[in-house]
This record gives structure tokens, sequence and C-alpha cells, in this order.
């Protein structure tokens, strides 16, 4: 590994260890507030693709299906680069990621993760750390090398795979009737923006989204590696060993995953400060934070482009809201929420909030509104408790027919309005949910 | 030719900038490390993709960049007007009210077809 | 009209340029850490630009698979080099400018036009989908922004009866443009944020293409690509000070120093609108500008002419 | 300099842009051609303009109608191209054998 | 500096004959996008050649101008291009050698004419040629300029009307089709490739295009067309191939 100017440790790299960490965070599994924390870091700046980063941070759980991908990320980034993997402590968590990643510093969940980073990028630009090698085998996607008229493997005007891949051919437009070519790109698991673990094969018809399919790579199985952090507030079920569940905890955690929520739609949108100024705010929602809370929302509500541009985009409502339910469903004013049922919570003065236009504006107030209801509620709790039956779960649950919902609320869109429905939405993926697809495939033949 | 003294100044300066910038480029060093095939794969999200993505890319905006050409013609027009208008006074105003108004007709046309957007 | 000998020229713009970038990414900072409600990071915000700097010299530099690397290397030194230009124009003081022409609003909107140009290829040239979108963006937003540019440009020539800049500037003597033609700089200042993709409308470099056209870039490439977008932030904001804020004229102060303070105070306000304001849509960008901002923009032309009769 | 010069290279670009005309299959590919022929006439009226015209005004308007006829005939040629593709899904010119829609 | 007559002349020649060289380039690069930027670079020349001929306004108007219309050209290039990229190398041309007969020919009729014919000797006067040009706009040529406005509003309504695929009574194709002849087919899908019985009266196109399909590997490639691509020729078996 050759870097030929500036080498670990010459002078331009001492000068840019002091350099704000720029850190490219793979989200697996149980995630946890690591990303929160990172961005609430001012010496940590958190990037959009891992070709501008230095540092990898791969937070939680990644099953097999996502380890390949994993190391195509990590070799994006162009040298130096180092890997911060933070693991839930599971059984043997650590010990099996200091195997498989050997090069890789490995924190568990109770560990400074953002102090981790800065020493570790801080090391390898002063050159007491090496860079890491690629993870991934030197293989071309094809044989080109020498095939063909021109060696470049194609042949004819559009065939053959030239320099290693196919070129993309020809499809019906579905808006305006002019059939040019289609791209299709499986976009994820570790775009910034999109939920953990999801895979769309995006088929992109110029910018617009020509069809969208989900693919699973959670399936668990051989070759995981890492656990999922404790404090993962999405699905926020609490401890299963300790039943009946205190309300305070839930909902103090229902704030959390919705700040985080928020804090990375506020970074699609560009506003990258004051997302992470959210984010500092979920690193530990505490019901003195309200004030702030209501502070942050007014100030959103009058942030008047941020209100234009996410209005309209991404429309859920009727019947593919209820198909999604939770925070989704109650964006579009369906009263669903399983706290509702709840005599603990009655007896809190629970009501569902809900709000009308089921598009994306509505979406982040509707999660921001649930926050600070949350915070309310938690400050009021005491130690209530409820019962399973009656955890609303803070995450977005995902329908069964996941890529169907999602193929309903995309094709036809521009990638990033597409894009804003997908974040805007966050569904919580499991494993299996494009598991379904041969069957539709051939329902819809 | 004081002029054209000016015009050469301004073209030294982005030949110079341009050239100063290639020149830090390969000082910084060679292109790509090296790298692996995985490592020259490009980023989306951590899958590689099926095919390349230079295609016929169906630029929606198609109808917008007619107008635009059409549209831009005007200034070529217009610049000389300003200078000399206020020699002219308000015939000046009269004529370029005239120009303006015709070529609005056409925004106004596109816009109610509904041609701006994307097709 | 004096001659300025080019090295001179080209020294001195090279110093404005390269002062304007790090003020620029400094109110960055700055402007950033105090939204995200952080203090006491002025010390780090002032140094900050060196390190980041250095980082990406550091840095390898990104390739991707068969990319058109040539197209792709001229890029930011082009784009760059007309920001270069575009600042070159504008009169720093009555006998200051680097290069003083008679058509120098012109040589201002032709550099710009160009400056569309070097956009496409960077986000073209990784063959990579991300980027590609990102470069298609891009024309559809200059195509939209060309327009409402150009004529703001246009309605200071009107009073002035001439493209000269320091004409320009002399005409404001009794009322600075800013308030005599009311819609002309908010309408110039949108159109130059859109030319250095900046802030709300970063559409070709966006969170949502995962960087856009710079997806695929790091190290020495992102450097002067980030060099270059500052500096035509910076060419935008002085020739805003110029053309509306009537340049060198001012009491007191010597007229470099109001032309000076004129310019960060633009600049200051172009670069923080990326932590204030959202991002928008493209195509209620391109919608907007044509049936809005155009028809502004043209009214603008005619305002301007009727105030200067 | 001279207007012999300005003639020459003005007729060079003429010929290279009607070479593109001729031999170009691809529709957008023969408009590259037609601006390449206007961009000649172009320096031949500038040149014109300087050395015979004795610099009269007309000249200058003459040039500006000449880039105003390259605006239209560009704007127009896409429009067709457009049109064309969407109906008969032809690129170049031999996938088009009749002319009506 | 520029300022003095012998670097005027090599500055003429020079970016004359750049604006020759990058015009062609144009028809030898592969990939569409180089393709619009070389065309783009041979108007930028002619611009430095216009400001060279103290058209300083054109010159910095043709700049502006085509900067726009060349970016609007690539996007066209790469919609309606095959391989806009030139992944694979390509050169999809006709009537070769006619076309570069035609090409010489046109450059050594206009040259010589260039050369041979005596114009009127009346050189300019140095003067403000903007402040000339807006007077002439606003006074003689004033119906020029106005007609060109008109001409731009017909080209605007023209060019949406024809590329726009709905206007806002809808989609630009419904009810505007004439009934088919053919029950099974409507004309905005009708076949890229029109019957085999429709060649009678362009037999001779048919055979300048066969030329090339035949001409593969034999003289025409050779003609300063080495390392291109004939073989590409098959694009609608690929094409269809390819389609949907």
């Amino acid at each position: 590994m050759v870097v030929s100017r500036g080498r670990p440790g010459g002078p331009l790299a001492r000068l840019a260890a002091g350099a704000e960490v720029p850190v490219f965070v793979a989200r697996g599994l149980g995630a946890g507030d690591t990303e929160a924390r990172l961005l609430g870091t001012s010496a940590v700046r958190v990037v959009a693709s891992p070709r501008q980063a230095t540092v990898l941070v791969v937070a939680g759980h990644v099953p097999p299906g996502m380890a390949e991908p994993l190391a195509r990320v990590h070799d994006q980034i162009p040298p130096p680069r180092v890997t911060v993997w933070r693991t839930g402590a599971g059984a043997g968590a650590l010990d099996a990621i200091r195997a498989a990643w050997p090069q890789a510093t490995v924190v568990g969940p109770g560990d400074d993760v953002a102090a981790t980073v800065v020493h570790a990028y801080r090391e390898v630009l002063l050159g007491r750390r090496p860079t890491e090698q690629p993870r991934l085998a030197d293989v071309e996607p094809a044989e080109w090398r020498g095939v063909g008229p021109y060696g470049q493997g194609g042949s004819g005007m559009t065939g053959g795979v030239p320099y290693g891949r196919p070129m993309a051919g020809r499809a019906d437009d579905l808006r305006d009737g002019l059939s040019l070519d289609v791209v299709r790109v499986r976009m994820g698991p570790f775009l910034p923006a999109f939920p953990t673990g999801l895979v769309l094969a995006v088929t992109f018809a110029g910018d617009v989204v020509h069809a969208v399919e989900v693919d699973d790579l959670l399936t668990p199985g051989d070759g995981g590696l890492g656990a999922p952090l404790p404090d993962d507030a999405a699905d926020s079920r609490g401890d299963p060993a300790a039943r009946p569940v205190r309300i305070d905890g839930l909902e103090r955690a229902r704030c959390r995953h919705h700040l985080r929520w928020l804090a990375r739609l506020l970074r699609l949108y560009g506003l990258e400060a004051l997302g992470r100024r959210v984010a500092l705010m979920a690193a530990a929602p505490v019901p003195e934070d309200i004030a702030h809370l209501r502070n942050l929302h007014r100030r959103l509500e009058r942030a008047w482009v941020l209100g234009r541009v996410t209005a309209g985009v991404g429309v859920v409502t009727g019947d593919a809201a209820a198909q999604w339910g939770g925070v989704t469903a109650r964006a579009a004013g369906l009263a669903v929420d399983a706290r509702s049922g709840s005599p603990a919570y009655q007896a809190l003065g629970f009501a569902p909030v809900t709000h009308e236009a089921g598009d994306g504006r509505d979406r982040w107030r509707q999660r921001l509104a649930e926050a600070t209801q949350a915070l309310e509620l938690a400050g009021r709790a005491g130690d209530a408790t409820v019962d399973d039956d009656h955890i609303e779960p803070a995450g977005q649950p995902a329908p069964a027919d996941l890529a169907g919902a999602l193929g309903t609320a995309l094709t036809g869109q521009e990638w990033g309005d597409a894009l804003a429905t997908v974040a805007s939405i966050d569904p919580v993926v499991h494993p299996g949910a494009g598991a379904d697809r041969p069957a539709r495939a051939e329902a819809a033949a | 030719m004081v002029a054209l003294a000016a015009f050469g100044a301004a073209f030294t300066l982005l030949v110079a900038t341009a050239a100063l910038v290639l020149l830090g480029r390969w000082l910084a060093g060679p292109p790509g490390w090296a790298a692996t095939a995985p490592e020259r794969v490009p980023f989306a999200g951590g899958l590689p993709p099926d095919v390349h993505a230079w295609n016929r890319f169906h630029a929606r905006y198609y109808v917008m960049a007619l107008l635009f050409l059409t549209f831009d013609m005007e200034m070529v027009y217009m610049f000389p007007w300003a200078v000399v208008f206020r020699q002219e006074g308000a015939v000046a105003i009269g004529e370029i009210f005239v120009f303006i108004s015709i070529l609005a007709l056409g925004i106004l046309y596109a816009w109610r077809e509904r041609s701006l957007g994307w097709s | 009209m004096s001659v300025t000998p080019a090295w001179a020229a080209v020294a001195g713009v090279a110093g404005a340029v390269g002062a304007g970038v790090y003020i620029a990414a400094v109110a960055d900072r700055a402007v950033g850490a105090t939204v995200a409600g952080e203090r006491g990071r002025a010390g780090r915000a002032l140094g900050g630009p060196f390190r980041a700097a250095a980082l990406w010299l550091v840095q390898g530099r990104a390739t991707t698979e068969r990319p058109d690397a040539r197209a792709w290397a001229l890029a930011p030194a082009l784009y760059l080099g007309l920001a270069a230009v575009a600042v070159s124009v504008v009169p720093l003081t009555r006998n200051v400018t680097a290069v003083d022409v008679d058509a120098g609003l012109v040589l201002f909107g032709a550099a710009q036009a160009l400056a569309v140009i070097p956009v496409f290829p960077n986000g073209w040239s990784s063959n990579s989908m991300l980027p590609l979108i990102g470069a298609f963006r891009f024309i559809a937003e200059a195509l939209s922004y060309e327009m409402p540019n150009l004529l703001a440009l246009l309605s200071v020539s009107v009073p002035a009866s001439s493209l000269a800049l320091g004409d320009i500037v002399t005409s404001q003597h009794h009322l600075w443009n800013v308030v005599r033609i009311p819609l002309g700089l908010p309408l110039f200042l949108f159109a130059g944020a859109g030319l250095a993709f900046w802030g709300p409308v970063d559409l070709p470099d966006g969170a949502d293409l995962g960087g856009g056209t710079q997806a695929e870039t790091s190290g020495a490439h992102l450097l002067a690509w980030t060099t270059g977008r500052l500096a035509m932030l910076f060419a935008i904001s002085a020739m805003g000070a110029a053309a509306f804020l009537g340049g060198w004229l001012g009491p007191v102060l010597p007229g470099a120093a109001w032309m000076i303070v004129k310019t960060v105070a633009l600049l200051v306000v172009l670069v923080s609108s990326r932590h204030l304001v959202a991002r928008v849509r493209p195509e209620r960008y391109v919608v907007i500008s044509w049936a809005v901002l155009i028809p502004l923009a043209l009214v603008n032309v005619i305002v301007a002419a009727a105030v200067s009769l | 300099m001279s207007l012999q010069g300005a003639l020459v290279i003005s007729a060079a670009l003429f010929g290279v842009g009607l070479y593109g005309v001729l031999s170009q299959q691809s529709f957008v590919m023969i408009m590259m051609g037609l601006e390449l022929m206007v961009n000649g006439s172009l320096v031949a009226t500038a040149g014109l303009w300087l050395w015979a015209a004795g610099g009269s005004p007309k000249g200058q308007v003459l040039a500006i109608v000449i880039m105003t006829a390259m605006a239209i005939e560009a704007a127009m040629g896409f429009a067709l191209v457009t049109t064309i593709f969407r109906s008969r899904k032809a690129d170049i010119t031999e996938k088009l054998r009749r002319l009506k829609l | 500096m520029t300022s003095s007559p012998l670097l005027v002349d090599i500055a003429f020649w020079f970016f004359g004959v750049m604006s020759v060289v990058t015009g062609w380039l144009v028809f030898r690069t592969d990939s569409m996008v180089r393709a619009s930027f070389f065309l783009l670079a041979s108007f930028l020349n002619v611009g430095v050649l216009l400001l060279l001929m103290r058209s300083e306004y054109l010159s910095l108007i043709l700049i502006l101008m085509m900067a726009g219309e060349m970016a609007i050209m690539a996007i066209f290039m790469l919609m309606f291009m095959m391989n806009p990229a030139g992944l694979n190398p390509m050169n999809m041309v006709h009537q070769h050698r006619a076309a570069v007969a035609g090409g010489i020919a046109a450059f050594v009729a206009l040259a010589g004419i260039g050369l041979v014919a005596r114009f009127p000797d009346r050189p300019a006067r140095p003067q403000p040629v903007t402040e000339a040009l807006g007077k002439e706009l606003l006074g003689d040529s004033m119906l020029v300029f106005e007609s060109a406005g008109t001409a731009l509003l017909a080209t605007m309504v023209a060019a949406i009307a024809l590329a726009s695929s709905r206007g806002r009574y809808g989609s630009a194709y419904e009810g505007s089709d004439a009934p088919p002849l053919d029950p099974d087919t409507r004309t905005a899908d009708a076949p890229a490739e029109p019957e085999p019985d429709e060649h009678e009266g362009h037999a001779g196109m048919e055979g300048m295009a066969g030329m090339d399909h035949g001409g593969d590997g034999g003289g025409d490639g050779g003609e300063g067309m080495a390392g291109m691509d004939h073989s590409g020729m098959d694009h609608r078996g690929m094409d269809h191939g390819r389609g949907s």
C-alpha cells in the first residue's frame, strides 16, 4: 500500500491528524446510539460516502449476507483507513470480530466510541498503526482483458462486458414514452439514509425509479459478526427477562429513537449542523429536555423551506397507511396505537397523537410530537409498568409485504423523492423481507 | 490593444489556475494507489452494480432544455440594449417591453402545457 | 483604463481567491458550530481548513472502474480556473481591477456560464450511478438559474449604461443598486448559490446522492473541488458587492476596505444558507425558477429601466 | 491575421461540419455538423465585418442573427429528434425510411 | 502580452487551427460527452478569434451562449446515441468517402473564393462596438430585433409542442394519431423498422448505407478512421435483443 506523498508520520500527516475525523458509519442490526454519538461529537464528521472517509465505524450485528458489502465499503475507503467496530457484549462477540477483522479496533457498548475513533485516526496518520489492507480479493467482476476485437471485453455496439461489466439495456418508459436505457443498481445496505439492513434493487430510468425490488441480506446464519447493542430503541421491548416493562424506560427509548431518526432525516436534507444538535439531544434525553424539544419543534415548524420540501413527498394514506401501521399510519390520521388499550397508559392520560396528510412533512411532525409526548409520559410515569401486549414499538414496523408496499410508494418517483420517502418511513427491516418476491412476481405474471 | 492585454491576463489566469490544480493533483500521488478491483467498484451502499452506469440517460427536463435554448438567445439582444437605452429614452423601454412580452409568452405557454417539470 | 501586467493580475487574484476560500471555510465551520449549539470552537474553526486540506493531500485518490480519467481530472481544475476569472473582473477600487475590460459584466457571465461545463464531467466521468444522477441534476439546475442570473446582472448595467464594472459601481454613487433595483440582489444570490451548488440548492452534490458528483472522489481531487466551490461563492459575493452594494463606495474607510467588508458580508450570508435552509427538490426548483423567478427577473429589468430614465 | 486567414479558417470549419453532416448516421451528430458549419460562417462574418465592411454595426447584427439561427436550428432539431424517437424509436437516419409519423 | 501584432497573429492562427482541430475531433471520439465538449471547445476557439477580430461583445456572448447550448447538446447526445460513453469503440458513419469528398470540396471551394476573390478593403475604425450595436438594434435594425423575438417565440412553442409528451389535456398522443391500418398496432408503438416492402424509392439511400455495411474491414475503415468499429453496425440486432 503506497500513499506516495505526505506519508503517515510526515509533516502533512501530522497536521492532518488534528483534523475533524471523516467517518463512514456502517449500521448493522442493533446499531444503537453509535451514529448519534458520532454525530454529536464535533471532532468527528460523519460523511455520506466511504470515499470521503478515513475511519469506518461498524455498529452492532452484521449478518452473513451483509459481510461482503461491509468488506466492499471498507475497501472503498481510500488509504489511510482504519476500522472501529462497536458491538454488543454477546457471547464471544468481541473475540469473533477480532479473529475475523484482526486490523479493526473493537469496542463494547460501554466504551466511548467517539474517543476511540479519534484515537485510531490519529494513530494511523501519525504512522503508529498501519493502514488497513483491502479485505476482498482482487478479482475483476468479469474477464475482459484481451477479449473481443478491441481487447476490452466488448462486442459489437453495446454487447459483451467492456471493462468487466455489461452495458445497460433499454426498456419502455413509465412516464413519457421515450424508451431509453434503464440501469439496475442494488442500493444499500450501507447507504447512509437507508433504514438499517434494507437493500433495494432500484431500476433507474434516468433519475426516476422505474421498478423496485427488495433484497434480503439479513437471514441469520454462520459467518455473522458482532452482536446488537443493548440500547437499540427501534424495538423498545426492553429486556425480555424483565416483565412487565417500566413505562418510563420505554418512553425514553421511544424519544431517543425518534430523535435519532430526525437527526438522520435532517442530514438527508442537508441540515448537518441541525442534525448534530438533534443527535446531541438524542444521546440521553431526560424529562428536563422537554423544553429543548418543544423549542426544536417550534423551530422546525417555522422552517418554511423544510416544510415545503417535505410536504407532498411520499404520501401514504388510507389502506396503504393501515398496512404499514405504526407511526406511518398515525401520520396519516389513523389512531392505531397499542398503548391506547393499556390501563396504565390510560391512567397517565395517554391519547395517540395523529396528523392528517401522511406525507413526509407529517411524518416528521408526527415523530417529533411523539417524542415530546414520550418524554411527558416518562416524566409522569413513576414506576408504572405495562404488559407485553400493550407495548407500541418505537420503530416503524415493516408490513408483511414490504416489497409491495415500497414498490407502490416509490415507483415512478424521482430518486431524491424516493429516498426521502424511504428515509421518512424508515421501516425496521426483518429477515425475509424480500422472500416473497418470487411469489409476487408469479402473481403479477 | 489594451483590451486584448486584459483578456490575455484573464486567459493566463484560467490556464495558470488549472495548471496549478493539475500539478497539485499530480504531486499528491498517483491515481488510485494501484487500487484492487473491489476498491474501484462504484459506491452504492456496499453492493456492486450490475451494469455500467454510463447509459442513455433519460434526462426528464428535455422540454425545459429546449425552452432554455431559445430563451437564452434573448440575452444577446438585451446587453446592447442596456448600454444605449438611456440615450434612446422611452422608445427603448417600449421596444424592450414588446420584446420581453413576446418571449414571456413562450414561458407562459410552457407553463400552461406543464412542460417545465419532469416528463 | 490602465493595463495590469498579467503576472500582477494572476498573483493578485490568486491571493484574493485564497483569502476568500479561507474565510468561507472558516465561516462555514463557525456558523455550523453555532447552529449545532457548540460553543468555544472558534479556535478549531480557524485552523480547521488547513487540517482538512492536509488530510485530503495525505489521502489516496479514489478511482473507479473505467472512469473517463482525463475529463475527471480536468473538471475541478477548470471550475477553479473559471472561478478565478470571475473574481478577476471585479474591481477592488476605482483604479485596481485585475482584468479591466469594457464588457466586464459579460465576461463574468461567460465565466459563470462556462463553469456549468466542468460540473457535468465531474459527475459523469466516474461511471457511477449516484454521481451520474448528480451531473444530470446539475444541468437542470444550471438551465434554471442561468436566466435569472444573467437578467439580474443585466439589470445593474441599465442604470450605468455600461457593461464595465467600474461604471456600474460609479453609477451607484447616489443610491446603491440594492435599493434602486431591490429584486436584483436576491435573484443574483439565489442564482449564485445554484452555480456553486451550495446549501439549499445543492442538488448535484446532495446527501441524497451520497455526496453526488463527489461521491466517488477523495484526496486531492476533493480538495480541489471543495476549493473551487468556495472560490465560486467568493466570486459571487465579490460581484454582488460591486454590482449591488456599491463596491468601493462608502464613507470614512478606504475604498478597498469597504469592498472587502461588503464581500465578506455577502460571503457569510451565502455560506450560512447551508446550515439554515433545507435542500430543495430538483423538479420544484426547476418549475419555480421558470414560472416565478424568470418572470420576476424580467420585471426587475423593466423596473431598472424605468427608475433610471 | 487577415481577411483571407479568417476566410480560410471559416472554410475549414465549414468543410469539417459538412463532412459530419454527410457522414454521420445519428441525428444528433448530424446536428453537431450543422453547428460547426454555422460556426464557420460566424468567423467569416466577423472577418468581413472587420476588414471589408468598414465596421458597420449591421455586420454585428448579422452575426447575432446567425447565432439566433443556430439556437433555433438546435431547438427545432432536438424537438424533432425527440418526437421521432418517441414515435418511431429511431435514433439514426437508417431507421427512418419514411418521414410521416 | 498579446498587444504586439506578432503575438496577435500567432494567437489568431493558433486558435483558428485549434477550432478546426477540435471541430474534427467531434467526429473522431467515441464518447458523446467528449464530442459535445470538443464542439464547445471549437466554439470557444472561435470566440477567441472574434475577440482578436475586435468583436469583443460577440466573442463573449458566443462563449456565454454556447456554454449553455453545448450542455444541452450533451444531454441530448446522451439520450439519443446508443453506447453514449463509447465503451465499445464504434463508428456510426455512412457514405464515408462521399462525405470526405464533400467536406474537402466545400473547403477548397470556399477557401478558394476567400483567397481569390477581391473584397473591398474597408477596415473598421476602432469604435465602441457594443454601443454601436445597441444603437443599430434600436434604430435601423429594430425590425430584426423584434422579429427575432417572434421567431424565438415560434420556436419555443413549436419545440414544446413537438417534444412534450403531454399537454394540459393529457398525453400528446391521445387522439392525435391517424387510425392505424392494422388494428394491432398503434402509431406510437410502431416497430422501429418499417415493413420490408416499403423500400421502393429509397434504393439510393439504402445503397449508400449498404456500402458501409459491406465495407467492413475494407478501404472505408482505413481513411483516417483506423481503430474504429465497423462491426458495430449490427446495432439493430443488439438493440432489439436488449430492448424491453
